[in-house]
């Protein structure tokens, strides 16, 4: 019998498997699909202190293997979602979900995790400290460790939920900022957020993306997160969670032999709405073919 | 929203650079004209989202462009299978039409509308369609429109067939109660400001998953934000802001 | 008539097309695939001081639209390139060729460009600071605009040949580095190299590569490539050159219109030997299909 | 080297996991036994090589294990065409055979031995082939080697089949002037320690282009180093050195 369970910050899970931020929306909407309780968990569309509509469209850009987005952190606010998303959510999904929060200072962040550390459905804080689609926030307080650090121990003094510090790859080294935010009292990791890319329309010899440039994600981008997972679980205790082109059973066990406790799916979401129920029932078939009893042991076995 | 695998029946020209697909396969989920399902292509990483023109049992026809590596495999294609998902957006509401609506197309904004003009005399009301394309050789579904039993009025930016000018040229004398458009954005804007009436508009965008998950396609409107896929892609006259 | 020269550093090309380093050999072996007359240009072999193996084998991985290498710069060293190599070679080839030079510390940069300056058939001496898969060199120069500059200095000091600085994507800020290399007295900027990304093999659960992690090349990195092109031709006035992923004549359009003056090829010549021919012939039409007169009025055409 | 497109003509399981392919096409360039083609599969972004089992004017016969994605997809093909670089590496050299070679492989080690046998009878000489696999169930080909008039002794590890054990263990008493191997690094260490003459082995290595580009499959060699793709991947005993 294949064992799939993971403990991810004292929290178990049942399997690794988690949509990712920002292709999950707040989860109730996918339950017309399937029933969202096989899920590991999932972490919910990025939220921010106010409401945001984001960027100006064109947001899409195909790549091979992959595509760019710059949607730029369209939500509704934490107070819509605490009234409005997770009273609807509650009616489908019985298990903690992963609270995504992204923000423009680190008082921002902080108030924004304060008011969903009170709801009890979050069982995770995800910090984005990493996307790159907006101006004056995101990214840039994933690219320095010291910036990193700050809103690490911001969002730690206002609650008492792990706290898990999403970062980005487009740095030179992403352990030495992982090391920081694990100093500063992070609980996890979580990467790769998405690489900054970009595409030219050739007819209008302009960007696609009306941004400019956006976020590549998508199976192209499964090399580099994989080495990054590799590197960051190297150098932190914390438990990582793997994220960045996972479509597939086979990528979740590279991701956790590389040092993942868990795993993210996000694009392939975008394509196949029901990628992570089809991977969450290839793991047994997977782990058999691999010789895998348990999920939990092979955390980190090609360090 | 359904996915499945639908087979390729038939797939012919009809225009310059624009094909007709029929397609066999489970169409359960296809509830109204103006909706629009998403196919998976090889060698692609993204859906390629095209709009229903009509459903018949299990026969879903599809009229779409060659505008892109995805459109140009799909003209290449006699058979096989392709992954769909069905039943995506909103669609048009019939409810809203009077007597006699009208529908104004532009380009590959004409094939939903054959549905709704089908839709809309089944309900007995007497649609006038209005059809714009560029030239004569990009005409297509003239007589279809004709054929089912609406009133046809064709325009031509070059004045090669039909009305010369565009769809917005063909309005004035015509007698309606409402309006469904679809089409390129410059022309939804010309018919907003040109039509006497409310009426529906659908809209485009590049699109990520077509099912509302990754708001890629969001849009503003009066009543805050909507997703082009999800929320739309049609959206009543009333709500829209047009983007500068 | 399609036009498809550019000028590079001084230099006419026939056409922007160019072989990359490390996947067209020293350039005399492919002649009896085609004329390689017919390329703009080609970058050869890595070249260092002393001779050097390079890596332990598997040194390469597949990946989605991809792949990972760990050559690890193995060459005959810059002696037996002169002696033997440049000789086969200009019996075939009757245009300058583009020598890529790496080296352990500047002095190293600076001897093998001393030495290859001396060579009639070397037109440009690109210097690779960015290896990323060998210890104590190559990448750890490209990725601080102060230690580029340094070797960009070195190598100055010792050629009158136009240099052109090779840079890493794996870094946060990479047009720093490109203006630091400029400032520094760079002729132009070629980027990018590899992206550093792994594999794990799910049966022997180690990284695929006996190094761990490689150079991750192929139509996958596209979009990073392209999107630092876009960054770095905005930062600096030197012409610069396009690597990364471009396998077709409408990627090579893309990087133009990004900034790049000419346009590398590396991963596809691996899977396509004739890639490069086949790109070049089908640039008229590519050019016709989106009413390009001549390719140098498009440099830079999306910034 | 030659690119050009194979038609599929015959693909069947010869044992467990192992399966033939018969390609039709130019085999212009394949001028030895021991080299190899390098196949471009759908979704795939390197090729794959594998080894030359057989040349009959234009048909190209491949035999091959599945081992992963690449030949998981090879042998679910059942026609269509594949696009192969043929000629790819230096082949078997006969010339210092003797009259009595011992041709030694290992699993699909086995297939390029089969074009050799015919070579080197051909030339008048007498092979006699040691060949060794893990159980009964595995073997394929014994009848072919002894249908060309060559000797042939099979070893299984678990003895279901022949002789117990490896292939070294098959080659006391036998009388040999050379010997020629192909299999596991493993195997051919043993052989290279075991063998009482000389010989040539075929190497194995995840190759990037398979024609001396990428120096991805390069090995340290008495003489310097050495690309597997094109200055092998047939190396003579005296100039291998075996890394540690």
């Amino acid at each position: 019998m294949a064992e799939m369970k993971v403990n991810l910050c004292g929290i178990e899970l049942d399997n690794p498997v988690i949509p990712a931020s920002g292709t999950f929306g707040y989860g109730w909407e996918f339950a017309e699909l399937y029933d969202i309780n096989i899920l590991g968990t999932f972490s919910f569309k990025g939220t921010t202190a106010a409401a945001r509509f984001g960027n100006p469209t064109p947001r899409i850009a195909e790549c091979t293997s992959g595509m760019i987005n710059a949607v730029g952190l369209q939500n509704p606010g934490v107070d819509r979602v605490i009234d409005t998303e997770l009273p609807k959510l509650e009616k489908c999904f019985h298990k903690k979900v992963m609270a995504n929060v992204s923000g423009f200072s680190a008082e921002d962040y902080a108030y924004t995790c304060s008011r969903l550390d009170k709801c009890d459905i979050v069982g995770w804080l995800e910090v984005n400290v990493s996307c790159p689609n907006v101006h004056g926030g995101g990214m840039s307080f994933g690219t320095d460790p010291k910036a990193a650090a700050t809103v690490t121990k911001a969002v730690k003094a206002v609650t008492k939920k792990p706290v898990i510090v999403k970062l980005s790859p487009n740095v030179t080294d992403i352990a030495e900022i992982a090391k920081s935010c694990e100093a500063a009292g992070a609980d996890g990791i979580s990467l790769i957020n998405t690489l900054l890319g970009m595409r030219i329309d050739l007819k209008k010899r302009r960007p696609v993306i009306a941004n400019k440039m956006g976020g590549f994600s998508g199976s192209a981008i499964f090399p580099v997160a994989l080495r990054m997972v590799y590197q960051v679980a190297g150098a932190v205790s914390v438990p990582v969670v793997g994220i960045g082109g996972v479509s597939s059973a086979e990528d979740v066990l590279e991701m956790m032999l590389a040092g993942a406790t868990a795993v993210e799916v996000g694009a392939a979401n975008l394509v196949n709405p029901y990628a992570c129920r089809d991977i969450i029932e290839e793991l047994p078939n997977a782990m058999e073919k691999y010789g895998i009893k348990s999920l939990s042991e092979i955390i980190g076995g090609a360090l | 929203m359904k996915q499945s695998f639908f087979e390729i029946r038939e797939n012919v020209k009809l225009a310059d650079g624009v094909y007709r697909m029929k397609l066999e396969g489970d169409t359960s989920a296809i509830t109204a004209s103006g909706q629009f399902v998403n196919i998976k292509l090889d060698g692609l990483f993204l859906r390629r989202p095209i709009s229903v023109c009509d459903v018949e049992g299990d026969i879903l026809t599809l009229i779409y462009k060659v505008v892109g590596k995805g459109t140009a495999q799909m003209a290449a294609m006699q058979s096989g299978k392709l992954d769909l998902l069905t039943g995506l957006g909103n669609g048009y509401d019939t409810s809203t039409s009077g007597s006699k609506p009208l529908l104004i197309g532009g380009g590959v904004g004409v094939p939903p509308l054959y549905m709704l003009a089908k839709k809309l005399l089944a309900e007995g009301k007497s649609p006038h369609a209005v059809l714009g394309f560029n030239t004569k050789s990009e005409v297509f579904y003239a007589k279809e429109f004709a054929s089912l039993g609406a009133g046809v009025t064709i325009a031509t930016v070059d004045g090669s067939f039909g009305v010369k000018g565009y769809v917005t040229d063909a309005l004035s004398g015509l007698d309606y109660t409402y309006f469904y458009t679809c089409g390129p954005e410059p022309m939804l804007k010309a018919v907003y400001n040109a039509a006497s009436t409310s009426g529906q508009f659908s809209f485009e965008e590049r699109m990520g998953c077509g099912f509302g998950a990754c708001m890629g396609c969001s849009c503003q409107t009066v009543t805050g934000y909507k997703r082009i896929c999800r929320d739309g892609p049609v959206l009543f006259k009333e709500e829209i802001l047009w983007r500068k």
